[in-house]
């Protein structure tokens, strides 16, 4: 297997854009290629992750996001999920086809209805449609259980939020940055009770690419490729009463991830994590299933002060999904902020301590039901 | 280059109206043809590439997540691919990167669609921007017809020889699909029926054009050495690429259709391809609509620019003529849209497989398969041989 | 949504006409005569509500029918408060996951019968474990609807 | 209860789903929209490759550099492409029979969607008659503007000027 590494990236800030997509999609990706003093045609490949129309309001999205992207008559594709689209372009390069790859994904949340509208979209049309199912209830079902099965409370929930919003202060590209306390999230407005407005990610813009190369060709592209170690995913029931939803597909994508990468102890080989919380409990339950903590440990991880950004184990030192939720984008936010901090350039939010090592989660569909994870070194 | 990929099993759906199964009940049948096809089970699969239209088609957002038990996705990774009419390509493009890339033996690509549950020509009208061409482009028919009226002027070609050609087209094609147990449209036509068809586009008639159909295709990928051990008769990847123009349709000359040009000539690199009409045996072009056919035999060069209507009517792409094309009577029969592109690569594989019964091309060794989506943008190509 | 910058509004309203296929009719033709029914898994033995084609866990068909209880345990429920685009429901309402009394996962109703408009009575009165049972519509019309809500059992 | 069948046909669900989308029009084609409301046609020249570009772009998608230059191009043009509809499709704004043309405006590098109107569209062999390819055309505009691409009313063959 071909090493694939990192070589540079771009994001976009999650503030509304008063851009056109098609030219925010430009702005990001010129500057990609110019900071890899790359031409648009030097590239081999491009891979667009951007969402259906039920995102975009336009239908076959990569039409549309083709030019921004800089994929007239290269070789092209597009993934659903940002995710998907990386790990995707990571196989692209491991192939052996091809020695470069740009991936990008592509989405204004400024532009359409509230996420529950859309999320509503994923549920089947007989049964839990008509239900009213959708991310957000379907994840207050999920904190009810996780609640009420590990005796997690609501305030070490809240505390995901106060860490992460007052993360993104320093973050220049988040969305939502605030500095408050415990007790402003708990008296947030109930949005699907136990989960509270604070406890919910906002919607956000976002555009963001990175180029991929081949080992050889990484070096040529930039002084310190970021190198992807280790990449793996796992679907779960699509019915949420087939599913234990505290335990879910994570641990499967995880281990997948964690064999390539060659880890077998992630809390000690791993120095930070960025994780997709579109829900505040989310961080903790993730946390468990990725193995940072114990079984139903998750509280007691945010209790413990170690995944505060300047803590031993810093998670979402971006502020994560919570600061800046553009929704198909918000995996590949994920890695570009761990191969920021890999490199010493997240800015005014750089871990103190050294990162070698960084694994970035993303997530979507009710509750979790498909997870990816990727592992990246330095 | 990176590992040797074979399709080693194919599965298809019967296609047409299939409202006598829900969507993942449909989706499920291709998979459970396509595993018994390969010999193989729901365990050895370590991968799900999965495709439609775009969501709006369905009305249910991320299919892949709705499909996940159907697809037998549950605790494996998925990807899921999507460009629009060229979806089916993508996604088989998806399935070969990923066991090329060694992170899987075995994977399964997935194609599906239920366009009698939506309204198909309004989703593809809301692939057009609000701004400039969704006000002008309404409905696929209106865009191929444009190009097509293009074709013809560019190269001067007699409106009555075109006519008579996309015929001959539509009449084969009609032929074949009826010996094509999958086929959606079985219909006897002749070449009065088509030329006296009511006008959708003028100069496309009804005859002319494909049907929505529902349908689902499956396709299972296997690396170098599992295929060897597992299938007695695989049909290897020889090439395949993809292309796509700007998003505005008046940007490039669709008549000379440089993506379609461009992606043949990668895979054709590939795989080794100097003189297409000789070095393949068989062709399954995707075909919406006949006159559009034409264009891509030139593309693809089949013929030379402009001369694609003569070699049509000189009976080249006939079954007995030198480069069959869509002998499963192609998408102008069938067009589950999610599943065409899929559906064109399948019968590819079974043609130089020899499985395909009563549509078999004899000894067919190379044959090409191909989709094409977006508004007149994108073009995808896949090429299968027999021989490694 | 006033923006202060150039836009368009784009709504999108497509007709759509889902088929259901056998399992579902059959589970809904089975509300309609008030009965929630189930498909059996012969492999693992176990029984799924809505009934369904095949077993998501064996993957192979399931053609045996049974009907399960009306009544059930409450795995977790939400008490949604938003409001958006679409909303099936007037808020607030009650979603929950119930164990229906014979089946082997969970089922996915409304839970209505108690007062909402305080949040802190309502988590007093509803808890994980807590039994329910189903309170029929009385208009049906073969779809999920069929079943009003779930209610607190006496 | 074994092999229990549907006691109908099989069923389907219908339904209309909708959702709605405000989408920003951006700086280079509101000025587009603009420049409509003035009845010029604008298009956009990308310094590297010259090409003039209508609709405008604000960057080239080939060469990838961001346009500067605002260029007016001619109202009359040539018919590269037409088609005739007599179906009324979803998003239609004018209703069937009517005309799609793609039209190469004198001074553009690109072709133009836009309609072809102006005069009886009825009788198709009557239209096929006077909508030539290669013919010239002409733009129409609206009386009252709105903004849109339709302030552009329509292109109308110049032999029936």
């Amino acid at each position: 297997m071909r090493r694939v590494g990192i070589t540079q990236m771009a994001q976009s800030s999650g503030v509304e854009s008063k851009e056109n997509l098609m030219d925010f999609t430009y702005k990001v990706n010129k500057e990609v290629l110019d900071k890899a003093g790359l031409q648009r045609d030097e590239v081999d490949c491009v891979i667009i992750a951007s969402s259906d129309i039920f995102h975009s309001g336009l239908s076959c999205s990569n039409s549309y996001d083709w030019d921004g992207a800089g994929a007239f008559m290269i070789e092209g594709t597009r993934a659903e999920d940002s995710m998907f689209s990386f790990i995707y372009g990571c196989m692209r390069v491991m192939s052996g086809h091809y020695d470069t790859v740009l991936v990008t994904s592509i989405v204004k949340g400024s532009e359409n209805a509230e996420n529950d509208a859309l999320t509503s979209f994923f549920a089947d049309p007989f049964y839990s449609r008509p239900l009213g199912m959708n991310e957000t209830s379907a994840a207050a079902l999920q904190m009810r259980e996780y609640m009420e099965r590990y005796k997690i409370t609501e305030e070490q929930c809240a505390k995901v939020v106060v860490k992460n919003l007052g993360n993104a202060v320093f973050n220049p590209y988040a969305h939502i940055k605030k500095n408050i306390g415990v007790e402003d999230v708990l008296k947030s407005e109930v949005v699907c009770d136990p989960i509270k407005s604070l406890e919910c990610a906002p919607k956000s813009d976002g555009v963001v690419s990175v180029i991929l190369a081949s080992e050889d060709k990484a070096r040529n592209l930039c002084e310190k490729p970021v190198w992807v170690k280790g990449f793996g995913s796992s679907m779960d029931h699509f019915n949420l009463g087939d599913r234990d939803l505290l335990n879910g597909q994570l641990p499967t994508a995880a281990s997948k991830a964690y064999k390539m990468a060659g880890i077998r102890d992630p809390r000690k080989k791993i120095d930070m994590a960025e994780i997709c919380e579109p829900y505040a409990f989310q961080e903790l339950l993730w946390s468990e299933k990725l193995g940072f903590c114990g079984e139903g440990e998750g509280g007691k991880l945010i209790d413990s002060g170690e995944t505060q950004i300047k803590g031993a184990f810093p998670i979402n030192p971006s502020g994560g999904v919570l600061a800046m939720n553009p929704y198909v984008s918000r995996g590949m936010y994920r890695i570009v902020e761990c191969a920021l901090q890999i490199r010493g350039k997240a800015g005014e939010h750089q871990l103190g301590k050294k990162v070698k090592s960084a694994l970035a989660h993303g997530t979507h569909g009710f509750a979790g039901q498909s997870h990816s994870v990727v592992i990246l070194e330095g | 280059m990176g590992r040797a990929v074979a399709i080693i099993g194919t599965g298809q759906t019967k296609h047409g109206r299939r409202n006598d199964v829900s969507y993942p009940e449909l989706v499920r049948e291709a998979v459970v043809a396509a595993l018994e096809d390969a010999g193989i089970t729901f365990n050895d699969i370590e991968g799900v590439v999965h495709g439609t239209m775009p969501s709006m088609m369905e009305g249910v957002s991320d299919t892949h997540l709705y499909f996940a038990d159907a697809m037998g996705a549950v605790g494996k990774p998925v990807l899921k691919t999507e460009t629009c009419g060229s979806t089916g390509q993508s996604i088989a493009h998806c399935g070969f990167y990923w066991v090329a890339s060694g992170a899987a033996d075995i994977v399964i690509v997935i194609g599906s669609e239920k366009m009698f549950e939506g309204d198909g020509q309004a989703t593809m009208t809301t692939v057009a921007d609000p701004w400039f061409t969704q006000q002008f482009s309404a409905g696929a028919p209106m865009v191929f017809t444009m190009q097509s009226m293009e074709w013809i002027y560019r190269f001067k070609i007699p409106e009555d020889t075109a006519r008579e050609a996309a015929a001959v087209i539509s009449v084969s094609n009609h032929d074949n699909a009826l010996n094509n147990p999958y086929a959606h449209i079985h219909q006897k036509v002749s070449m009065e029926d088509v030329k006296n068809a009511m006008i959708i586009t003028y100069p496309v008639r009804l005859l002319d054009v494909c049907p929505s159909s529902d349908g689902a295709c499956a396709v299972v990928y296997a690396s170098e050495e599992k295929a060897k051990k597992i299938c007695k008769k695989p049909a290897w990847i020889k090439g395949l690429s993809f292309r796509g123009e700007e998003f505005f349709y008046g940007e490039s000359n669709k008549s000379i259709w440089p993506s379609a040009t461009e992606a043949a000539k990668e895979a054709y690199a590939q795989a080794g391809i100097h003189d297409p009409l000789k070095d393949l045996d068989v062709a399954e072009v995707y075909n919406p609509f006949t006159y559009q056919e034409m264009i891509f035999y030139e593309c693809f060069g089949f013929c030379p620019r402009g001369k694609a209507p003569d070699y049509v009517l000189k009976g080249t792409f006939l079954m007995d003529g030198q480069l069959p094309c869509d002998p499963s009577g192609g998408t102008l029969c069938t067009n589950p849209i999610g599943a065409t592109g899929l559906i064109r690569l399948a019968e590819a594989a079974r043609q130089v497989t020899g499985k395909a019964g009563e549509m078999q091309v004899d000894g067919a060794k190379l044959a090409l398969s191909h989709a094409m989506g977006g508004i007149d943008q994108f073009n995808g190509i896949t090429i299968v041989g027999s021989e490694l | 949504m006033a923006k202060e910058y150039r836009t368009t509004k784009n709504d999108v309203t497509l007709p759509y006409r889902w088929a259901l296929g056998k399992a579902w009719t059959i589970f809904f033709d089975g509300l309609k005569e008030e009965k929630i029914l189930g498909t059996k898994c012969n492999k693992c033995g176990k029984v799924f509500v809505p009934g369904t084609q095949f077993c998501p866990v064996c993957l192979n068909d399931m053609k045996e029918w049974v009907e399960v209880g009306q009544k059930g345990t409450i795995t977790s429920w939400s008490l949604v408060c938003n409001t958006f685009h679409g909303q099936v429901k007037e808020p607030p309402y009650i979603q929950a996951l119930i164990r229906l009394d014979g089946s082997d996962n969970d089922f996915i109703h409304f839970i209505d019968g108690v007062d909402l408009s305080d949040i802190k009575k309502v988590r007093n009165k509803l808890r994980i474990g807590k039994k329910v049972k189903a309170v029929w519509s009385k208009n049906k019309n073969a779809d999920i609807n069929d079943i009003a809500y779930f209610t607190l059992t006496k | 209860m074994e092999q229990q069948k549907p006691k109908e046909k099989p069923r389907e669900v219908k339904t209309v789903a909708s959702v709605p989308y405000e989408l920003a029009i951006g700086p280079t084609w509101s000025k587009f929209f603009d420049y409509l409301e003035e009845e010029k046609i604008m298009g956009k020249k990308c310094k590297k490759c010259n090409r003039i570009m209508v609709p405008p772009r604000a960057f080239c998608p080939r060469c990838f550099e961001e346009t500067d230059e605002w260029v007016e191009v001619s109202q009359e043009g040539i018919i590269e492409t037409w088609s005739y509809a007599t179906l009324k499709f979803y998003g239609q704004i004018p209703d069937p029979p009517f005309i799609s043309g793609q039209f190469r405006l004198d001074g553009a590098d690109t072709g133009f969607f836009h309609r072809i109107a102006g005069f009886d569209l009825s009788n198709f062999d009557e239209v096929n008659k006077i909508v030539k390819l290669g013919g010239r055309v002409k733009a129409v505009w609206r009386k009252e503007k709105m903004g849109d691409i339709m302030d552009l009313d329509y292109f109308i063959p110049i032999e029936l000027l």
